[in-house]
């Protein structure tokens, strides 16, 4: 638990009678000694300093208005949440190691190295407190993309072992067992079959050849195998040549979210593995926000070659066999509003896609207040939604998500992203919400026209 | 050798080098780091107009931000104007820069910059008195901030009591405000000044970055 | 100025010294009337662009009452067209102007005789008395 | 030592009537820059006032000092204050010449020592004393010789006050100032090129009437002429703040009068009374008849960067130079990056 009530802060120091303040809690993983860990940390920021994060990070005015942007800032008045105040020991590290003058700063001593207990209070900063909405990234006047440094930052932290544990823990079976949520490939199987029986739909499933591979992500495997039947119906319905595959249908990439390249890679090259193992043209990804980062932008630079194949959200998809007549929709008669995730909108440009889906639904669509591009962020994306301690600060940020919805009243809420959709799901029980997140494909799914 | 002949001599000229070494040292410096690599498939062309365009863009704020920052963003704007104003519409500093560039501009009456001059450095005061009580920039300011703030508001400064005098010698408050001019170039390329050309690059970075992802920029 | 002379058209508005200098005039003239305390203006001490002179001599015109004077050169008393304002140009032997003043006061002090000329004066018309005829030289002895 | 008749005895002996001389006093005052309040103060003192000798030196100088001074053919009232000092040497103006107009110097200073004014005008060349010389005296012996038994030494014109041109850039005579070399007498400097006659005559009316001399600025000149800049006092300067500016001499702007700053007018820094005692008895000055101050009356003024480039013109040195910190730049950016390169390599490798 950490305290995040800037309005209120509490004195540590005092003495109190009945009240003990809790510690901020930091997580610690595996037993390096104190330098080894700095150093490891320090070696992780290093290695991600190139031109572009150099001036970048040379850049920086210290405006401040990055603060205004940032809704775990807004939400509490803590400066500490200031975004670039998150990436301060980045900076550090990069003005004393490689940047112009590095010389001076270490001749000097203007800047130290990092310490252990920075980088144990950074934790907090850098996964508690950011979930690299990029929000930041287009308020500030020098046009320097946080958010991206958050995640270059998170590196340095991983391989220092000084990450929330939960997300660690996650990020670790994500790596051993292809899931995040622990879902072997049997397992996918069993769902997929459940969800075509259930659905009555065909689900072709390890296809040798197939002109688009399909995904998913551990949540809606999980949580709402609805999905794996929605994704089957529409790519049936577009009569596309398709298939999941077992040996690569995990679309969420935890290596990336908790800061570890060599993870992030591994997940990624299965998925491209898989796709040019069986001929495709096009991977669909699922209602997911990270998988968009990191498969359609980051998927070629870890692969380091341009991928053989497109990359599109399964929302671009639907708007564009929406648009060429692959798949038709009847109109629905209700009022919806859509909340975009922040990494296939804001970030991914993908923006215009939902809405295209949405025109073609023909419902009463009510933009919120600054939706699209400058939409605040459900609170739980960048693996935040992960961290248990960082429950009531995701909590209190979500209020500002509450306020644009309500705005709108609109009958229906939906979105394309798993993950927003569970810390939503989250934050409605929390508060006795009435909004409930629906899932933009699956009403695309369940009001499919059967003659396309 | 007075110090007027001081100041405009070699002061100037050390300066100067000092300005076009450390500005170029520093590009330099930032560019010359391994490149990232991109590979993904672009949505629209990036490239050079992309890096314009955010250049241009990134001048005005989102209207999402529009409330939240007027109070910094207009003062900002005003410090920045009438700094402009000051140093490129003087007519004596357009005859300053005519002296290496070669050629010339209009400028605007005395009074017009008098009036530039005064609300950059109220403006700039009004920053300072931000940052020295909002607990954001307590927290993230540093020693380049206030020195920054410093040397910028100087030869504003020295620059507007000319015209004044207060019983100090002309040339003596030529020489003074020359050398704060020489002050604020030899620190510009090396602090947080160095936004006056690292904004090309910051931006122009964003823009490319962004604008073939097709995203917000 | 006389009672008959119709009332000057307003004073033109000019960029130099001429308003700011009849500004102080007009305040020099409310001390005389006042206080009775006279003002000098030296006009020597004041920089005035081409043609600002003139026009300042002209705005302020000619009164009723000119004098010359020779000592050392010729002088220029004028009464201007305000009463109490005077003009008093110095000129040296050679025509020169060395001095140029505007005379707020009911009469200049150079125009008055000076105690030191009035007593030589006195001299020289004794002297003159004395050698004149032995009648007047005994009448004044008496 | 022979009795000095005072400035009353001589005026009265010239049949000058009291209006005269009240005249004369308001004259002197407005000279010496002091308000016309002062003149009965002035006519107490000069009444008193004991006629001084003075002793003019010219050195290394082109006579444009004294043809300043005397330029008026008729006597004039500034005249009469030469009338009543004794000016019993100046070589270019006596009759008197060679060892007679040097046995009238010696007999000058052994009659009034102590009280006597030293006038100067030109520089001293301190590289050779053969480069000039006066009677086969060299100027340095002379002035130092003279300047014995002197009250005050004026230095008259730039050359003698701060080298002038002779003392310009290469300097090739080793020129040197009056103050210089002249370190315990007081020395007023009249600069200028040539300097403003009425202000040479008023150093010295200052000096008849109180007996004193004038209050100095940094550079030893008379704050009541030089305290101001030509720019301070210009009737143009209101064109300057408007920012209407003469760009070439014949253009419009040239033709309207406008501020001369663009053409290299050194008016700001230039202190001197030009703009408001002017020339050949108030006629004009320099800026009135179209053309920027030189900026005579200051120091090493002939060195300040031409006399056409603006004030504001920085002298930057050259191109090359600034090419060479560019070099220097690049290549101080390259190594930084290298270097951070290396950091990197360096870290990757121990991790």
């Amino acid at each position: 638990m950490t305290t995040v009530d800037g309005r209120h802060t509490l004195d540590r120091e005092a003495e109190r009678l009945a009240y003990k303040p809790p510690e901020v809690r930091h997580d610690i993983q595996g037993d390096m000694e104190t330098e080894e860990r700095v150093e490891k940390a320090m070696h992780h920021f290093v290695k991600n300093f190139n031109s572009q994060t150099a001036s970048y990070l040379d850049g920086c005015l210290h405006c401040g208005m990055c603060a205004d942007a940032c809704h775990f800032h807004v939400r509490t008045d803590d400066p500490r949440y200031t975004p670039i105040w998150k990436l301060e020991l980045f900076k550090q590290a990069y003005k004393r190691e490689a940047g112009p003058f590095a010389f001076f700063y270490r001749l000097f001593g203007f800047k130290k190295k990092v310490t252990i207990d920075q980088l144990e209070e950074w934790q907090h900063l850098l996964y508690d407190s950011c979930t690299v909405c990029g929000r930041c990234s287009l308020v500030c006047p020098m046009g320097i993309d946080i958010a991206g440094l958050v995640s270059m930052a998170r590196h340095g932290m991983f391989m220092a072992g000084l990450i929330p544990h939960e997300l660690h823990e996650t990020a670790k079976r994500a790596a051993e067992t292809g899931s995040p949520l622990g879902i072997t490939a049997d397992k996918f199987e069993d769902r997929v079959e459940w969800m075509a029986d259930e659905h009555e739909v065909e689900i072709p499933m390890d296809v040798e050849q197939a002109d688009v591979l399909a995904v998913m992500s551990s949540i809606e495997i999980q949580k709402y195998p609805q999905s794996i039947a929605a994704t089957a119906k529409i790519l049936n319905a577009a009569g596309e040549s398709w298939t999941f595959r077992t040996d690569g249908f995990e679309a969420t990439n935890f290596g990336m979210l908790s800061g570890n390249p060599g993870w992030q890679k591994e997940a990624t090259m299965k998925l491209i593995n898989a796709a040019i193992k069986i001929g495709a043209k096009l991977i669909v990804l699922p209602e997911c926000g990270h998988a968009y980062m990191a498969l359609r932008w980051m998927g070629a630079n870890m692969y380091g070659k341009p991928l053989p194949f497109k990359v599109m959200h399964i929302s671009e998809y639907m708007a564009d066999a929406l648009n060429k007549g692959k798949i038709k929709v009847k109109k629905v008669d209700t009022s919806v509003t859509y909340h975009d995730p922040c990494q296939v909108s804001r970030r991914g440009g993908a923006t215009q896609a939902a809405r295209d889906v949405i025109r073609h639904l023909g419902v009463d669509f009510r933009e919120m207040e600054y939706g699209g591009d400058y939409n605040w962020c459900c609170g739980g994306g960048g693996g935040v939604v992960t961290i248990k301690r960082a429950d009531p600060l995701r909590h209190r940020v979500f209020k500002l998500k509450m306020d644009q919805v309500e705005k709108t009243e609109a009958d229906e809420l939906l979105s394309s992203c798993a993950n927003c959709r569970q810390s939503f799901d989250d934050s409605q029980e929390h508060f006795n919400w009435d909004y409930k997140m629906g899932s933009l494909m699956k009403m695309v799914a369940e009001n499919l026209e059967d003659e396309a | 050798m007075d110090l007027l002949d001081f100041a405009r001599g070699p002061a100037l000229q050390v300066a100067a080098y000092i300005l076009v070494a450390g500005v170029l040292w520093r590009l330099v410096g930032i560019l010359m780091l391994k490149e990232k690599p991109e590979f993904s498939e672009p949505r629209k062309p990036g490239g050079f107009m992309a890096a314009l365009k955010v250049i241009y863009t990134r001048s005005f704020t989102a209207a999402p931000f529009k409330r939240a920052t007027l109070y910094p963003k207009m003062l900002a704007y005003v410090l920045h104007i009438g700094f402009f104003a000051v140093i490129f519409l003087f007519v004596p500093h357009i005859v300053f820069f005519e002296g290496f560039l070669g050629f010339d501009w209009p400028g605007l009456p005395n009074n017009v910059i008098y009036l530039s001059g005064v609300a950059a450095v109220v403006a700039g005061l009004a920053l300072l008195v931000r940052r020295l009580t909002d607990p954001v920039l307590k927290l993230i300011s540093n020693f380049d901030d206030y020195f920054s703030w410093f040397v910028t508001i100087l030869p504003i400064l020295t620059g507007l009591i000319m015209p004044v005098r207060m019983g100090v010698r002309y040339e003596t408050l030529l020489a003074i405000h020359i050398l704060s001019v020489a002050v604020l170039m030899i620190w510009l390329p090396f602090g947080k000044l160095g936004h006056t050309f690292l904004v090309f690059v910051t931006r122009g970075t964003t823009g490319m970055v962004f604008e073939r992802r097709g995203a917000k920029t | 100025m006389t009672l008959k002379d119709p009332i000057r058209s307003p004073i033109p508005y000019n960029r130099g010294n001429v308003r700011p200098l009849l500004n102080e005039i007009i305040h020099a003239l409310d001390r005389l009337l006042d206080d009775d305390e006279p003002t000098v203006i030296d006009l020597a001490s004041l920089p005035f662009a081409p043609g600002e002179l003139e026009e300042l001599e002209q705005t302020l015109g000619t009164g009723e009452l000119t004098a010359e004077l020779d000592a050392l050169g010729k002088s220029f008393i004028r009464e201007t067209e305000y009463p109490g304002v005077w003009w008093v140009e110095h000129h040296n032997t050679g025509g020169e102007v060395v001095g140029r003043y505007i005379e707020i006061t009911r009469s200049p002090e150079i125009l008055m005789s000076q105690d030191a000329d009035v007593g030589a004066g006195r001299a020289r018309l004794r002297d003159c008395f004395e050698h004149s005829g032995p009648e007047l030289n005994k009448e004044a002895g008496k | 030592m022979k009795t000095i008749p005072t400035l009353g005895d001589i005026l009265q002996a010239q049949g000058v009537s009291r209006r005269g001389f009240m005249k004369y006093c308001a004259a002197t005052a407005s000279l010496l820059a002091l308000p016309p309040a002062m003149v009965p103060r002035i006519a107490q003192a000069l009444e008193q006032a004991r006629r001084p000798s003075v002793i003019w030196l010219s050195f290394q100088e082109c006579t444009g000092c004294t043809e300043s001074l005397t330029r008026s053919s008729s006597p004039t009232l500034e005249g009469l204050i030469f009338d009543s000092i004794s000016l019993d040497y100046h070589h270019t103006l006596q009759a008197a010449s060679g060892d007679a107009a040097e046995a009238a110097r010696h007999a000058a200073m052994e009659e009034n020592m102590g009280q006597y004014l030293v006038l100067v005008d030109g520089s001293i060349p301190m590289g050779n004393p053969g480069f000039s010389t006066i009677a086969g005296i060299s100027n340095y012996d002379m002035l130092m010789e003279t300047v014995e038994g002197a009250a005050a030494v004026v230095a008259i014109g730039s050359c003698a006050a701060f080298g002038g041109i002779p003392g310009a850039n290469p300097n090739p005579t080793g020129a040197v100032s009056v103050q210089d070399l002249v370190k315990d007498k007081p020395v007023v400097n009249v600069p200028g090129c040539p300097p403003i006659p009425m202000v040479i005559t008023a150093v010295l009316a200052q000096f008849l009437t109180f007996g004193q001399l004038p209050e100095l600025d940094i550079h030893g000149r008379p704050v009541a002429f030089f305290g101001q800049t030509i720019h301070d006092r210009c009737y143009r300067r209101p064109f300057y703040e408007q920012g209407k500016f003469a760009e070439t001499f014949d253009d419009e702007g040239a033709r309207k009068g406008w501020c001369l700053f663009k053409l290299g007018c050194k008016g700001p820094i230039t202190y001197n009374a030009c703009a408001t005692v002017k020339w050949n008895a108030g006629t004009s000055f320099p800026i009135e008849s179209g053309h920027p101050c030189l900026g005579c009356s200051e120091p090493g003024f002939w060195d300040k960067g031409g006399f056409y480039a603006p004030l504001s013109t920085g002298n930057f040195g050259s191109g090359g130079k600034l090419a060479g910190a560019a070099v220097a730049g690049v290549a101080l950016g390259a190594a930084a990056a290298v270097a951070g390169r290396r950091r990197q390599a360096k870290y990757t490798k121990e991790a």
